[in-house]
């Protein structure tokens, strides 16, 4: 069997290899990294099952006092995310072979190599150091892929990096915290010991697990560090944006899970509210935060990717409000909805990618109609939407459907209603992006150019496809393997394939499928048995036999797409004028003044330094008589 | 071998001079001694690193505390022989003029700073110290205008300036310190320290400190280094960045157990780095120059070094050492790679820079790699060290220091990663790489900053050494006091 | 007479430290530099003197009684390295004042200097 | 059917309370029959999708309401899944008319999605008061609950809870004064503009469905459910009559503040219903 060390190794070895030799030769590239995804979701699949599967590697690093040897754990919670992460690279490779032809930085196969290796590094290492050491590579691998060489994406995936750094700030902060007190970095061992500390001094426990929180929070988009999504995912190159909404930012809710659930369900000694430990209810209230800021800043967003980014930070915020609450149900459902989130807004970015392919416009406002024009994207997008507002019968709505069913197995209404406006409005959005995107009046350049994408690209979202219809009506292909994933938050119920159980009722979403089908199919009965139809170009009917040319005008004009949810927008007017983004901003404007008025002290003629200098002196010199 | 330790400051004396003789022949012949004799350095220095680790000279004969010895202990010889290593890299590779490659002025006055510098590290004697350092300094003064321009010389006067009046301070501390000690042996020092009054002892160890203090750029005494960093000759730069920086780490390092039985100055010490640390990096965070950007990023750095050593116990040591070597190979890589950018692009702001990495993409790897290492970045040496500090900042429950390393480390990391992504970006023009062989001496930077990043379990023995030598006085003290007692 | 000879000498320091710190003039802050220098080397030398001790100079008299109430010598030869120091301080910095003046024909360190570094 | 019923008898009781005579009630079903028949144009076979698609998520959402406690299957009638198979209707809907091509119908779905986002919230919180009070999402048993003559009744228990519930079905059906999203005189019919023919008729069965299920779902909630399908569909008929009645003399309101509103007075009518629930 190949360790993990060696799959690690070997990411990395592949990363130079593309790096240095076949810079010239993407398609190649491609090819490498795509064989290296499916032999890794090999290699993962042998793994699945071999639980006390356990590896060091001969090399040994001492920090401090604490002399360790690197070393991997298979845990079903690492294997799920890992897997996941293999497999979408693996699908999202085939669409990115197509990609290569067009204008593409070269340096995405290396710096994806990267982050590949960091995160097998982060979801199968023993101890904190290689956490660490995956978590900060991630940043600046994905800061060169976001920017990918453009001058104009630089300022958007300086946020990302600049978002990064910060949790892995904390990040080591704490796991220094937590070596100094325990004298090991394991993350096993500290977990039970971190339990123990929370039980007796809870105090003690409280600012590290603030710390790490925050870290992971940062990287899964949490209010108030959301504004790097939209921007990362903007800028980001149009094949690797489903890899950042899909996997990147799961890698907080990994660490959450990982380290933060555990000891907060188990070992949490301090206040309670409602039922639930103060801290736990902090955090579950600032994903539903997160998710209903999330959703009214996307209803006036024109941006196609950036609405899909503020959509998936909405996510985030569910799963985060689902993991917090600290039952089985909604660790089982936040996780579901990882998963599910995974896959299906992978598929959505996929399909905006494809039709960046085609048109090379991300701006929603130039679009619209393309959906004659690319039927299969069309069809994928669509399912992709249904899965992603949560509606039946798609995979979206389970793991929704298991949430809800959390929060009210553990009465949190007023999270509830939260959750329904941030769920409702998600559909409007994506309705947003379907029309403006897909249906209504095709541009003229549009009508004449664009047509569906090459087969190659095709592949992954006919997989999606499947797999988002799939899961929806049997979430037991997914829940069942779960299963050994959800022993370890201590719930052991076995699955059946196609009915859920929830806290305040059960979903059979088999049987909730076939009459869905049934009524399509009673629908269509009605439908094809009447009256015959015949076709007419869009503009004959409502343009009354006019010809539009004369009036001037053109189909462009006739797609109603800016504006579309002016009245909303305008409700929320005073929330979105004070927006955090402007508080960033303003915070690094005056960084930069100060940092000029310090360039003076230096450069000037420096009598200000004398001063101090002066200063110094007088310091030195009164110590003398105090 | 006791010879070995003493060549290591008189052969550069004496290439020095005999380079005066060849003042008529032709540059290789310049180089080829100073080549010669910092790789005898480097790999002598090395050699007695791995094989025995102490070793102490008397020089004239006279019993240690009463005269000058050297001692080449397990700490400092890692540092001799990493200042040889880059002293190497320069004058076989970068060369001392920008332009022209070694002249015998230069490269005799280069000469006499590295054996300053190897004095300095090697001396045991406080007054030796002084004197070495001023040597030093002499030969940096010049070196530094030998940059032509009007800021070179701004930058030199500044800092012959400020050296002057740091380097008087630290002299009537030493007088202070002799007056009332009776000593000038650091060995003595260590174990007599205690007898001085609370009083008088801040007074000269104060005064000693700012000698130190402006070696390692710390506030109020790095005004200079902006313009001479910008003034100084490429090789020069390293030279500031890379062994004079290091040279003042070391020292502070080894006066380590005399500074920690003076927790009042310890108190004072701590927001004065603070303070360096954090003047010198938002300057960074807006300078457009690279040079001086580079030079404000050496002031945090060693402010950083500084409050490693202000933590103290082992962990605060082991970190000071570590920043203070990846700090010097991570610097004179970037002042290569800077040196061979401005000659390719004729321009010294780094945001002329953009779409270099197309023109010279090994330039861009090695930039961004020392950059990252810089800021703490793992899979690079620099984050063993930043690691290590903010454990040692933690355990000795520095709370508030901690904090603002690490929003400071955010901003390093933003302004450093900047410039990397600038080069990055696509341009259109499209400019000649010039002077590439600038770029080997960094690529065998990077080698070892990469191969310690990796693995730092291959070296971490010989600092662990170096830690043990640092941390308790008594082993020091044994050392030096007990040879032919 | 002690309390007096160190008085002075850290009083001349002080002079010389302020003659650097308030003056612009490059020549007047090197003189200034040279006062301090002279102000501290005063101030070792003082510190190895003593009214009733000889001059640390072995003749043949060994018996004397103050064979060991000689002058502390160490300070002396420190004085002499520090002045020998302060010597080629001052005319490097002479050297190079006199460049800065050629170049840009003040003797003042102007701070128009950074403003080539770009905009601001 | 019955849907098809409740409009023609609506369109009679809206033309007296206008003081008209109106059409007879079968006149619904003539309609739907005549425009079945009629040979329509279409213009992209995603109409056809949408308006299927549509026309099957409101059947099957309408399957899974419990009609006098009886259901096809035991789904129990689940709440969340009701409203959200009723969305992909919507969405189906929404779906064909944008790809008519016509800007009034987008225009027309942006305000039903606008009022959709407004009326949820107060009607997600009546459902969290049903459903903490039950302990069940499941409509047959929040029926079941109120069995036991009138007084026990919901509608009698919560009167606050059921005055929002009715503001809030107004809007769920788009009568006056929450029908933006149609508005004739502004938008010709929004979403319907373009509709002709079967797809017409298709959309009129649609309204049929979605009111026939909401009327339901109002009364397996307020009116105890129905001992058999009569006394059901009667007891549908009147919440129905109630919403034309206010239908017929109210004015419209601007989409914003019609949301508003829903926000405000029906979301505070339920929280004092709940905090007089809750503290009792």
């Amino acid at each position: 069997m190949i360790s993990i060390g060696t799959m690690i190794i070997l990411a990395v070895v592949l990363a130079l290899i593309t790096r240095v030799f076949l810079m010239k030769h993407k398609l190649l590239s491609w090819v490498l990294f795509s064989a290296y995804t499916a032999f890794s979701v090999f290699v993962l699949l042998k793994l699945y099952g071999n639980w006390n599967y356990f590896e060091t590697m001969n090399l040994s690093y001492l920090v401090g006092r604490i002399n360790m040897r690197p070393g991997f754990m298979n845990k079903p919670l690492g294997w799920f995310f890992s897997f996941f992460v293999m497999a979408m690279s693996f699908l999202n490779s085939f669409f990115s072979m197509g990609f290569s032809k067009s204008i593409h930085s070269r340096n995405i196969v290396p710096h994806w190599l990267m982050i590949l290796a960091a995160s097998l590094t982060v979801f199968f290492t023993k101890d904190w150091l290689l956490f660490i050491i995956g978590w900060e590579t991630l940043g600046w691998a994905s800061f060169f892929i976001i920017m990918g060489g453009k001058q104009k994406k630089y300022k958007d995936s300086m946020s990302y990096y600049f978002f990064s750094l910060v949790s892995g700030m904390l990040l080591i902060a704490a796991v220094w915290m937590i070596g100094i007190k325990f004298r090991t970095l394991n993350i096993h061992t500290t977990t039970r010991s971190m339990i123990i500390l929370a039980k007796n001094t809870p105090w003690q426990a409280f600012p590290i697990l603030l710390m790490l929180t925050l870290s992971f929070l940062i990287k899964s988009g949490a209010y108030p560090f959301h504004i790097w999504a939209p921007r990362a995912h903007k800028s980001a190159p149009a094949d690797f944006s489903p890899f950042i909404s899909g996997i990147m930012i799961k890698f907080g809710i990994f660490g959450l899970l990982l380290y933060v659930i555990p000891i907060v369900s188990k070992g949490y000694a301090g206040y309670s509210i409602f039922g639930m430990p103060v801290f736990a209810w902090v955090f579950s209230w600032l994903g539903i935060i997160t998710s209903a800021i999330a959703t009214v800043l996307a209803f006036s967003e024109n941006d196609a990717k950036r609405l899909m980014a503020y959509s998936s930070v909405a996510n985030a915020g569910y799963i985060i409000t689902a993991i917090f609450l600290g039952t089985a149900l909604g660790i089982k459902g936040g996780l579901l909805h990882a998963f599910n989130h995974m896959i299906f807004k992978a598929v959505i970015f996929m399909t905006i990618a494809a039709v960046v392919y085609r048109t090379g416009e991300t701006d929603m406002n130039k679009m619209g109609g393309l959906a004659y024009k690319m039927p299969i994207t069309f069809m994928t997008f669509l399912l992709g939407i249904i899965a992603a507002a949560g509606i039946a019968p798609m995979n979206g709505f389970v793991s929704k459907w298991m949430i809800y069913q959390a929060l009210l197995g553990q009465k949190h209404y007023f999270m509830t209603v939260a959750m329904f406006f941030a769920s409702t409005g998600a559909f409007l959005y994506l309705y947003r992006a379907l029309h403006a995107i897909f249906l209504g009046q095709i541009r003229e350049v549009h009508e004449r150019e664009v047509k569906e994408v090459p087969f190659l690209m095709q592949i992954p979202m006919w997989i999606g496809m499947i797999l988002m219809f799939g899961l929806g009506v049997f979430p037991g292909y997914l829940l069942r393997p779960m299963m050994p994933l959800m022993k370890t938050f201590g719930s052991s119920i076995s699955e059946s394939l196609n009915v859920v159980q929830g806290s305040v009722g059960s979903l059979n979403t088999l049987f909730s499928t076939v009459i869905f089908i049934l009524g399509v199919v009673i629908a269509a009965a009605i439908f094809f048995l009447s009256a015959k139809t015949h076709k007419t170009p869009m503009m004959d009917n409502y343009t009354s036999g006019e010809d539009p040319e004369e009036w001037n005008v053109t189909p462009n004009k006739y797609q109603f797409s800016y504006g579309f949810y002016e009245p909303i927008t305008k409700m929320f007017a005073w929330a979105l004028k004070r927006s955090v983004d402007k508080a960033y901003f303003k915070a690094s404007y005056i960084l930069k003044i100060i940092g000029r008025e310090i360039n003076m002290i230096f450069t000037d003629h420096n009598n200000w330094g004398y001063a101090a200098l002066l200063g110094l002196l007088a310091m030195i010199i009164g110590g003398l008589f105090l | 071998m006791n010879t070995y330790l003493t060549l290591l400051i008189i052969l550069p004396v004496f290439a020095a001079f005999l380079m005066y003789f060849f003042r008529k022949a032709d540059n290789w012949i310049n180089i080829a001694i100073m080549s010669f004799v910092t790789l005898f350095g480097t790999v002598s220095s090395l050699v007695m690193l791995f094989s025995q680790g102490s070793e102490v000279v008397a020089l004239g004969g006279w019993k240690p505390p009463y005269g000058i010895v050297l001692v080449g202990d397990r700490l400092s010889l890692i540092f001799v022989a990493l200042i040889y290593l880059i002293t190497y890299l320069i004058a076989q590779f970068g060369g001392i003029e920008r332009t022209k490659v070694n002249d015998h002025k230069s490269g005799a006055l280069f000469m006499l700073l590295t054996a300053a510098a190897a004095g300095m590290i090697l001396t045991g004697d406080l007054f030796n110290f002084f004197v070495f350092m001023e040597l030093a300094a002499i030969s940096s003064y010049v070196l530094i205008a030998k940059g032509g321009c009007r800021s070179s010389y701004t930058g030199a006067l500044k800092y012959i300036f400020t050296g002057g009046l740091a380097s008087m301070l630290m002299l009537l501390g030493i007088g202070i310190l002799y007056n009332t000690t009776g000593t000038l042996n650091i060995a003595h020092l260590m174990l007599r320290i205690g007898l001085v009054g609370d009083s008088l002892r801040w007074l000269a160890l104060g005064l000693v400190l700012c000698g130190i203090l402006l070696k390692m750029e710390v506030f109020p005494f790095n005004l200079w280094v902006p313009e001479s960093y910008k003034g100084a000759p490429a090789g020069m730069k390293i030279v500031l960045g890379s062994i004079l920086s290091t040279v003042g780490g070391y020292t502070l390092i080894r006066l380590y157990p005399i500074l920690i039985q003076n927790p009042g100055l310890i108190k004072m010490l701590l927001p004065l780095a603070l303070l360096s640390l954090i003047l010198a990096e938002l300057a960074a965070y807006r300078e457009k120059h690279i040079n001086r950007l580079l030079g404000y990023s050496s002031a945090g750095q060693m402010a950083l070094v500084m409050l490693a050593i202000l933590f103290g116990g082992r962990m605060g040591i082991y970190a000071a050492i570590f920043i203070v070597i990846a700090h010097a190979l991570a610097k004179a890589v970037l002042f290569f790679v800077g040196a061979h950018f401005k000659k390719s692009t004729d321009s010294s702001m780094w945001e002329s820079y953009r779409g270099l990495s197309k023109t010279s993409p090994i330039g861009a790897v090695l930039f961004t790699v020392a950059a990252l290492s810089l800021t703490g970045i793992p899979g690079m040496m620099g984050f063993w060290g930043k690691l290590s500090m903010i454990g040692a900042g933690l355990a000795s429950a520095k709370y508030f220091s901690i904090g603002i390393i690490l929003i400071i480390t955010i901003v390093e990391g933003v302004y450093f990663l900047r410039i990397s992504g600038t080069l990055y970006q696509s341009n259109e023009s499209d400019v000649k790489a010039k002077a590439s062989y600038l770029l080997i001496p960094a690529v065998i930077l990077v080698l070892i900053i990469v191969l310690i990043g990796f693995w730092p379990g291959c070296i971490s023995k010989i600092i662990n050494g170096g830690v043990s030598a640092a941390e308790r006085s008594s082993e020091y003290a044994k050392l030096v006091l007990d040879y032919l007692l | 007479m002690f309390t007096i000879l160190y008085t002075l000498s850290l009083v001349l320091a002080l002079i010389g430290i302020f003659g650097m710190i308030s003056q612009k003039n490059l020549i007047k802050i090197l003189i200034s530099l040279n006062i301090l220098e002279t102000g501290v080397n005063l101030f070792l030398v003082t510190a190895g003197w003593s009214a009733e001790a000889n001059v640390p100079i072995i003749t043949g008299k060994l018996g004397l009684p103050s064979a060991v109430n000689f002058v502390d010598p160490l300070p002396q030869a420190l004085v002499l390295t520090s002045i020998v120091i302060g010597l080629g301080v001052t005319t490097v910095a002479l050297a190079l004042i006199l460049r800065y003046y050629r170049k840009t024909g003040n003797l003042t360190l102007e701070p128009s200097e950074f403003q080539s570094g770009g905009e601001r | 059917m019955v849907g098809l019923l409740f409009i023609g008898l609506g369109r009679i009781i809206t033309a007296r309370v206008q003081r008209r005579i109106g059409p007879p009630f079968y006149q619904q079903f003539i309609d739907v029959i005549k425009l079945l028949a009629r040979e329509s144009i279409w213009h992209h076979w995603i109409m056809t999708l949408g308006s299927i698609m549509a026309l099957g998520g409101l059947i099957a959402t309408m399957v899974h309401v419990p009609v006098a406690g009886w259901l096809p299957y035991d789904s129990g009638g689940p709440i969340f899944l009701i409203l959200y198979l009723a969305t992909i209707g919507y969405l189906g809907m929404a779906m064909g008319v944008s790809a008519s091509g016509n800007p009034n119908a987008p225009l027309g779905i942006g305000r039903a999605l606008s009022l959709m986002l407004g009326y949820e919230i107060p009607f997600a919180a009546i459902l969290i008061l049903f459903i903490s009070l039950t302990g069940s999402s499941s409509l047959t048993e929040i029926a079941a609950m109120q069995a036991g003559g009138f007084l026990s009744w919901n509608i009698v228990k919560f009167p606050l809870a059921f005055i929002a519930a009715e503001i809030t079905v107004q809007a769920m059906m788009a009568e006056k004064p929450f029908d933006q999203m149609i508005a004739p005189s502004e938008i010709a019919s929004g979403p319907l503009v373009e509709l002709g023919g079967k797809f017409l008729g298709l959309g009129m069965i649609q309204m049929a469905v979605a009111i026939y299920f909401e009327t339901a779902i109002m009364v397996n909630l307020f009116f105890g459910g129905g001992a058999n399908i009569f006394t059901f569909t009667l007891k549908q008929f009147g919440v129905y009559t109630i919403a034309i009645l206010i239908n017929s003399v109210m004015p419209r309101y601007k989409i914003e503040n019609a949301v508003r509103y829903l926000w405000t007075v029906p979301l505070a009518l339920i929280i004092i219903q709940m905090l007089i629930v809750f503290l009792r």
